[in-house]
């Protein structure tokens, strides 16, 4: 049975009675209403210690009410779902919510670590920096693990989260942080004028500050203004209000990002629904009326559970009918405290005093003191007694050295407010200071951005509404919208005199950062140390880094270093703002994109085909390719791989190719273009013939390589590599645009519309002869190695078909476009039926290629030049071409360098591996004799032995010299004998016949 | 004052107020032997290897904010000496063996943690690879592990292996690897050169060189007045070009914004640090509990010292293609550095071509393991004109002999590497 | 980012990729090494504004010079790269 | 000899499931089609031969080929930009092919066949813009995409052609969207992950809206 909400007042707020709501902290179940945070409902039922303090342990209560909260965070539901570090004061109630206060063990009551308290003499700030460094191994050992289990705060579920997010893009003319009198009346005015607006607003209920003091706008109160407003708003097809949505970021060029908790306030999110979205929004004019947060002021004992901040108290009151406190002391050093008692009494609340660290008070607040029999004491509150059941006194110095003590279960806080400057500041923009509030206004922000109300450090009510609608009219003017914006809501401003107070002196420890229990003596600690600049302050001491970000502790601690080390606070200025406004979960940032949607999948023409056939596939970048076909009885992929392989050497096989990267170079300029982005010349390759390319960088280096034919006098069809496809692309795009502007050449990539087969083995014409026309001539005569043409298929279909060999074998590829890739799999198959036809996948290709020693991957490593790869003969020296200069550097034509050779191990049953390291035999492996490594391998069925590409120093001059490979990653050693890289049919033969 | 649990447990009983300051807060001479420009890690440990190992103590670090503010305070602290290609090997397993004893080096806690470095591997090409790259680091003396798909499941066991779109396939591990405290570098460098009568100059932005009448450089400029040196040394990755250009050079350098994010504290749930293959995404836990970690630079110059949401986006994606168990953790802060992107990802430390005048720059975004390393060998060469000879492939007129030190293969496209 | 592509519009970073500065200018053929050097290696890499090639590889594949300011982000103007709309040429 | 059959089979073939597909109990929110066997032919303008090149198009189809991020309508096909000096020309039943156009235009311009190289998928629904809005960064906002605009960008990294189609009799607005054919399975994954909450209507058709 769920306790009585003890706290909870008979009437008012804006929770929904009729929708009860049951919930368990720590195990104990509680009830609240649909419309609580977990905050409002804790405190409804008279819970008062919610967590534990990251360094000393230390009891604490809720503070606020909004997402500045250091105090209050939980982990929040169980299992796979469980959020740990989640405020309590924004935290949605749901039935069946589950929360447990976090970092305290056995129970938050009894929490053994709390004797950290016992060592805080020691445990002052940067303690740690002076200590645990002997012995040099127990760091690791003994100090670290126990310090970081003492640290941190919740524990992450630790298993994947199940849940769903996405992320989308928005557009408008104006964008509003903030559904505040000024965000309201920014709308307003924008949306009046015409523009289109989006109004982020982080609760889940529009109106800020409104829906807790209320007040009287246009003159009717605030509530009624609202829902008219909000009425208003509605109307406007292009206005919209995004509730339960922060405004996190600014980015450049006007591009915001919001995170919104689409479904955080139920239990899980609906089936096919996200838990969050981010959102990109791009938006021309951005008003910031994100209001201002109050600031403690920093005391002995100021953390004890039941010290709340005074605006927080009102909206406890106001907002949810729940009670922090039966009878309340109030502490202010300015005239918006005292709102607080008013809230307080009109609830039937009792004050138990009132605090005011001014010489004065308005003589209608001491006619509310005795209309309300409250004592009010000039001074300031000097300690508190209590401890994890709360306040119960408190001690007062007063003005002229007298103490008092009152008795009281609260005690609200108003240290006076700070603007939330964050969003203005993120793009490095430093906050000025502004002496009428004692507090920093934004300056400097971003582009397009401008703060409006209490984010702009005007806090009266008529000054919010004015300055928003203004601001909102001007924007949407500057947005390009000149609608009528009519007049502005009005109200009255309410008196705003403060007296700066920042840190009484006194025994005990006086918190600045709650949560990182930094107290006002670590910074006297920090300036004695040195660490006077405010980013030294923040570094050593951690002030500000924990997770509220410092919004309710920063300035309160650069005011106490200015005072301690002699400067004003302005000189002594602010740390660097930093997003996100508030935290955010990861998981939204990477939204669609996890498990197996991380990246996108291109899948081939063939793919469903080959699916079909039991394929294993293997990713290539975003490929997925068939790396071998399995049959039924071979015991691994090895067995598999050299089936296929001796089938091509004996018959004939196919393997899908289509994943090269094919571009149309089209003009009458495609051969001097080409020209010059190859190290040899294509401007002279016959029409109907193909040739093989390489492509340097401008450094000289290689970059990609290559098969380009020439299928007319203007029009060559080039292919990269699977890897380099798109950034060959882009390369020569660059070198048409940009470099060589002059050349009439046109670009396309037609990479996915050609459906690309290689067929290679001695039976490779018996089985085009079935699927080709019988018109078409594929004698060797007719249809010559190198040759490139167009083909008609039985059944009319136009074919491409390449004499081009990579399997070293009589080979040709064929292309169709590509709804025809998976017939022409199938007819390959039916065609090749009589003389054995084997589908061959990417391990097989690449066991024929390392057979035939050509350079692939591993071999273009972005390091190797032509003359490494034994291509040197290649380079044209009768033209320009890109990296022609830099390739005859010193360095890149010693003669010392690694070159491709290959390797055979001289134990023939040796395996290979790749990423061994080449070592000149009988010396001791070490940097000065590591000459060179093993690139590829393969178990070659041809040789019926592992066989390998090596780079190796010197290495075309040391053939037939036995060396070491050298593996100690996997403690292998073994001698290899260098040799032609060309282990099979070195001169080319077969390919040619 | 000596640190220690003793000292700390005496100055508890007067209150702490007996401390003295870190560093000394030094005003500038007119003259010192050497003058470093930058008060970064690398800056301040050149001044304590000059002091301590070569006698030079009449040395002056000018830093034109406070000390450690620029990349030394906004970088994800790791450590380690997984290079494969010479130069970078054997320099970074220097390093790496001064980080193994700066703390007593210094007397300062560094929190130097070896708690591993794993990179990730998810296919055979990336395998070998890292086989490789980790042959190479065995046959320098440095330890490496290559383990495979069984052996990180062991490790980490919460990673998705399950549902991947690219399938971790094991890694190359060097457990000598981890994280330092990267302000505590700063202000322990600072601590130690201090003590040694180094002078720490803040707020002393240098906006000139002064040179002689063979154009040798004999000091610079400052907005605290001229300052002579008999040598000046650069040590200002980021802002490289714009101080060499005073000078009159152009260097294979750009400028790139490189962010780094870190999580809301949570208990210990990652043991050391953790590389994505198949992705851009490495990550490690802090002792506070924050989830450190970063990914790709954004990929166009920048000395704005922030960057954009597709570089975010892209780094969380990662991080939840490896590990989905984050997704609920929160992004607590997001920051960004300027890297100064060389041109072919290595450092350089050399003379430059202005008499008097010596770099250290283009330390990429591996800066911070470099720290010690990079210190020690610019210290030398300061020193003793002559490079260290783990530095000797460092020159800056490596690129026009061709004698690029080019770990990923890209070229002279700074933003790939 | 945004950056305002004379053929697309205004589009998002993402579509874009950078290549860097715009200001040297490839030697012509027969140039000495120490040219080339210069071009590939050496840069000025300003802070403040400069011009620099992006290409709209996720839009329409041109090749833009953006003028640009490092230490803001912010972009002045954008033009095409000579062969990016040469149809035009002469006309 | 064997009996070959050449039957085209659509990238989509075996991801598309016709009919209802994500949150049940509403009506679709969204409706996606494949129009399956369309000609694509992209027009790409020689250097200097704008001028000549719009000359042709307007004698072969009655219009100017767009020089900016629009579609245009004729009778029998629908030119598109797809960058600086070129277009897709997208028809059906063969009348607009390599062959019988490069007699008309290959004198200005080099033709590429991308018929094969591109899947077209129409969205349109009440919840079309807002699940556009999950994959592409482009503002389809009424004013700001008219019928008739079109862009060349990207979805989920992968290029895309978009452009707004005329409304459906319901008035409500039709994208077209052209993505490679290799990547399209993937893409089709991704939207209809997209559009699931709002209830999807799948279907495909050999007809061009």
């Amino acid at each position: 049975m769920a306790s009585a909400q003890t706290n909870r007042l008979d009437d008012g707020g804006l929770i929904d009675r009729s929708a009860p709501l049951n919930f368990r902290f720590d195990g104990k179940a509680f009830s609240g209403f649909q419309g609580d945070t977990l905050a409002s409902a804790l405190i409804a039922n008279g819970v008062k210690l919610v967590g534990r303090s990251f360094k000393y342990h230390r009891p604490r209560g809720i503070l606020t009410s909004g997402s500045e909260e250091p105090n209050a965070l939980v982990e929040l539901r169980t299992g796979a779902r469980r959020e740990p570090n989640t405020k309590a004061t924004t935290a949605e109630l749901y039935e069946g919510l589950e929360a447990a206060s976090q970092n305290r063990w056995p129970s938050l009551r009894h929490d053994v670590m709390s004797v950290n308290q016992l060592f805080a003499p020691i445990f002052v700030a940067g303690f740690y920096y002076k200590t645990f460094m002997w012995p040099a191994k127990f760091w690791e050992a003994i100090y670290e693990p126990a310090i970081r289990r003492a640290a941190g705060l919740g524990r992450a579920a630790g298993v994947a989260d199940p849940d769903h997010y996405d992320k989308a893009w928005a557009h408008c003319d104006v964008l509003i942080a903030g559904s505040g009198p000024a965000g309201l009346a920014a709308a307003l005015a924008a949306g009046r004028s015409g523009a289109r607006v989006i109004l982020c607003e982080e609760d889940f209920v529009p109106g800020g500050r409104l829906l807790s003091d209320g007040g009287t706008i246009d003159g009717v109160p605030a509530a009624e203004w609202l829902s008219r407003t909000l009425a208003e708003l509605a109307d406007m097809p292009d206005v919209g209000i995004m509730t339960r949505t922060t405004l996190f970021g600014v980015y450049d060029g006007g591009t915001y990002g919001a995170i919104e908790r689409v479904n955080d306030h139920l239990p899980s999110p609906p089936e096919h629904q996200v838990r969050q979205r981010l959102w990109r929004i791009v938006a021309k004019r951005c008003v910031v009326a994100a209001g201002a947060i109050e600031r403690p002021i920093v005391f002995a004992g100021n953390d004890t559970p039941g010290v709340m901040m005074a605006s927080a108290v009102r909206t406890y009151v106001a907002r949810y009918a729940a009670a922090p406190a039966k009878r309340i002391a109030l502490f202010t050093n300015n005239e918006d405290g005292w709102r607080t008692v008013e809230t307080a009494l009109s609830a039937g609340l009792q004050i138990a005093a009132v605090v005011d660290a001014r010489p004065d008070v308005s003589p209608a607040h001491r006619s509310l003191a005795s209309k309300g029999g409250f004592p009010v004491l000039h001074g300031s509150v000097s300690g508190v007694d209590g401890g994890k059941d709360g306040v119960r006194k408190i001690a007062v110095s007063l003005t002229g050295g007298a103490r008092a003590e009152v008795e009281a279960d609260g005690l609200a806080v108003s240290g006076g407010w700070n603007p939330a400057v964050g969003l203005t500041s993120f793009h490095r923009g430093r906050p000025t200071w502004n002496d009428d509030i004692s507090a920093f206004v934004p300056d400097g922000a971003p582009p397009g951005m401008t703060a409006a109300g209490a984010a702009n450090g005007d806090f009266g009510l008529g000054a919010c509404l004015s300055q928003g609608f203004a601001a909102g009219a001007t924007a949407a003017r500057d947005a390009g919208h000149n609608g009528k914006a009519g007049i502005a809501p009005v109200a009255d401003d309410e008196a705003f005199s403060l007296t700066p107070l920042w840190h009484v002196a006194g025994k005990g420890k006086a918190f600045v950062d709650y949560q990182h229990d930094v107290t006002a003596s670590d910074i006297e600690l920090a300036q004695r140390e040195g660490f006077e600049s405010v980013e030294h302050l923040k570094r050593y001491t951690t002030l500000g880094m924990a997770t509220d970000q410092g919004k309710t502790s920063n300035v309160a601690g650069l005011a106490i270093m200015a005072a301690v080390s002699g400067r004003s606070i302005p000189e002594t200025g602010t740390t660097i703002y930093r997003p996100p406004y508030v935290p955010v979960a990861i998981g939204a940032f990477a939204g669609h994109h996890r498990d197996e949607t991380f990246h996108a999948t291109r899948l081939t023409p063939s793919h469903h085909w080959a699916v079909e056939q039991g394929a294993v596939f293997v990713d290539t970048g975003l490929w997925k390719r068939a790396q071998w076909y399995p049959r039924a009885g071979e015991k691994d992929w090895l067995e598999s791989v050299t089936r296929e392989v001796k089938a091509v050497r004996s018959g004939v096989g196919f393997c899908d190719v289509s994943t090269l990267g094919k571009i149309d170079v089209h003009g009458p300029d495609a051969g001097a273009f080409l020209d010059r982005v190859y190290i040899n010349t294509f401007s002279n390759l016959a029409v109907g013939k193909a040739r093989y390319g390489l492509m340097l960088r401008e450094d000289g280096i290689v970059y990609d390589d290559g098969t380009t034919s020439r299928l007319a006098e203007d029009h060559y069809f080039l292919t990269t590599t699977t890897a380099k496809a798109g950034l060959v692309m882009q390369h020569l795009e660059f070198c048409r645009q940009v470099l060589f502007p002059e050349l009439d050449v046109q670009l396309t990539s037609v990479s996915d519309q050609w459906a690309q087969f290689s067929i290679a083995g001695p039976k490779t014409r018996d089985l085009l002869k079935e699927i080709v026309d019988p018109a078409e001539d594929l004698s060797n005569e007719g249809f010559p190695f190198m040759g490139a043409r167009e083909v008609t298929l039985r059944g009319g279909l136009e074919a491409r078909l390449f004499r081009i060999s990579f399997s070293g074998e009589m080979a040709f590829e064929i292309s169709v476009p590509a709804r025809f890739g998976d017939a022409m799999a199938r007819n390959l198959m039916l065609a090749g039926a009589p003389f054995g036809v084997t589908p061959y996948g990417t391990e097989a290709l690449g066991v024929m290629r390392v057979e035939k020693g050509h350079i692939a991957g591993p071999e273009l490593s972005g390091t190797t030049t032509a003359a490494d790869l034994g291509l040197g003969k290649m380079m044209s020296t009768k033209k320009d071409y890109i990296g022609r200069v830099l390739a005859g550097r010193e360095a890149l034509t010693a003669p010392d360098r690694q070159v491709v050779v290959g390797i055979k191990p001289t134990d023939k049953a040796r395996r290979l591996r790749s990423g061994a390291h080449i070592i000149p035999k009988g010396q001791t492996p070490g940097p000065g004799n590591d000459q060179g490594y093993v690139t590829s391998v393969c178990f070659s069925p041809t040789l019926d032995q592992w066989i390998g590409l090596a780079l190796v120093e010197r290495g075309r001059e040391r053939i037939g010299e036995i060396v070491h490979a050298h593996d100690p990653l996997r403690g292998e050693d073994y001698d290899v004998e260098l040799c032609n890289p060309v282990f099979y049919d070195p001169d080319g033969g077969r390919q040619r016949g | 004052m000596k640190y220690s649990i003793f000292s700390l447990a005496r100055a508890a009983l007067s209150g702490h107020k007996n401390w003295q300051r870190t560093w000394r807060d030094a005003t500038p001479k007119d003259r010192y032997d050497v003058v470093i420009i930058g008060g970064g890690g690398h800056g301040l440990a050149t001044a304590w290897f000059l002091a301590s190992e070569y006698g030079i103590k009449n040395v002056a670090v000018l830093e034109k904010g406070w000390i450690g503010s620029g990349n030394a305070g906004r970088n994800t602290t790791i450590i380690r000496s997984n290079y494969g290609l010479p130069g970078n090997t054997g320099f970074y397993e220097l390093s790496m063996k001064l980080w193994e004893r700066m703390e007593q080096d210094l007397n300062y806690n560094t929190m130097v943690s070896q708690r591993g470095v794993i990179n990730l591997y998810h296919s055979d090409a990336q395998r070998d690879a890292y086989a490789r790259r980790g042959n190479t680091m065995r046959i320098n003396g440095i330890d490496a592990e290559l383990l495979d798909l069984a052996a990180v499941r062991k490790m980490i066991p919460f990673l998705n292996f399950d549902n991947a779109r690219f399938p971790v396939q094991g890694g190359l591990l060097q457990r000598r690897g981890g994280t330092a405290r990267h302000d505590a570098v700063v202000w322990g460098y600072a601590h130690a050169a201090s003590a040694l009568g180094v002078d720490i100059i803040q707020n002393c932005e240098v906006t000139g060189f002064v040179r002689d009448a063979n154009g040798k450089v004999t000091g610079v400029e400052t907005s605290r007045g001229k300052i002579g040196g008999g040598k000046v040394g650069m040590a200002v990755a980021g802002s490289s070009s714009r101080v060499a250009a005073m000078a009159g050079l152009r260097l294979p350098i750009e400028s790139h914004v490189l962010q780094a994010f870190v999580s809301e504290a949570i208990k210990p749930l990652i043991p050391g640090v953790m590389t994505f293959g198949a992705g851009h995404f490495y990550v490690s836990q802090s002792d506070k509990g924050g989830l450190v970690f970063g990914g790709d630079i954004d990929g166009y110059n920048s000395y704005a010292q922030r960057g954009n949401m597709p570089v975010m986006e892209d780094v969380c994606e990662g991080g939840m293609a490896l590990m989905p168990m984050i997704g609920r953790v929160r992004l607590l802060r997001q920051w960004g550095g300027i890297m100064d992107m060389s041109m072919d990802g290595s450092p350089i430390i050399d003379k430059t071509p202005v008499d008097g005048l010596y770099i250290n720059a283009g330390w990429c975004y591996g800066g911070f393991k470099a720290t010690p390393g990079s210190g020690f060998v610019f210290a030398h060469l300061l020193a003793r004109d002559t490079p260290h000879e783990e530095a000797v492939r460092f020159r800056l007129d490596r690129f026009r002999r061709g004698a690029m030190i080019d770990e990923k293969g890209q070229g002279a496209q700074p933003n790939l590497h | 980012m945004r950056i305002v592509c004379p053929f697309c519009g205004e589009r998002e970073l993402g579509e874009f990729t950078y290549l860097g500065d715009a200001k040297p200018m490839r030697p012509v053929a027969g140039a000495s090494e120490d040219e080339v050097f210069d071009y590939v290696y050496l840069r000025d890499n300003v802070a403040g504004e400069t011009s620099e090639y992006w290409y709209h590889g996720g839009g329409c594949r041109a090749w833009l010079k953006v003028t640009r300011n490092t230490l803001t982000h912010e972009i002045s103007s954008v033009e095409a790269a000579a062969g990016a709309g040469a149809a035009k040429v002469g006309a | 000899m064997a009996e070959f059959s050449w039957a085209p089979r659509s990238s989509l073939e075996k991801a598309l499931v016709a009919g209802a597909h994500g949150a049940r109990g509403i009506e679709a929110g969204v409706s996606l089609t494949e129009i399956r066997n369309f000609d694509l032919i992209q027009v790409m303008a020689r250097r200097g031969k704008g001028a000549e090149l719009a000359k042709a198009t307007k004698a072969r189809f009655g219009v100017v080929p767009p020089d900016a991020p629009k579609a245009v309508q004729t009778p029998d096909a629908t030119l598109i930009w797809s960058g600086p000096d070129q277009f897709f020309v997208l028809s059906k039943g063969g009348k607009h092919t390599m062959l019988t156009l490069a007699p008309a235009l290959s004198g200005p311009a080099s033709l590429s066949d991308q018929s094969h190289a591109r899947v077209l998928i129409s969205i349109s629904g009440a919840k079309a813009r807002t699940t556009l809005a999950k994959l592409s960064s482009i503002d389809l906002y009424a004013g700001a995409f008219p019928i008739g605009a079109a862009a060349a960008t990207s979805m989920d990294h992968t290029s895309v052609t978009l452009w707004r189609g005329g409304d459906r009799p319901d008035e409500l607005a039709v994208f077209n969207l052209l993505v490679f054919a290799t990547f399209a399975e993937s893409l089709w994954h991704t939207m209809l992950d997209a559009a699931a909450e709002f209830s999807v209507d799948i279907s495909h058709s050999e007809e061009l809206a």
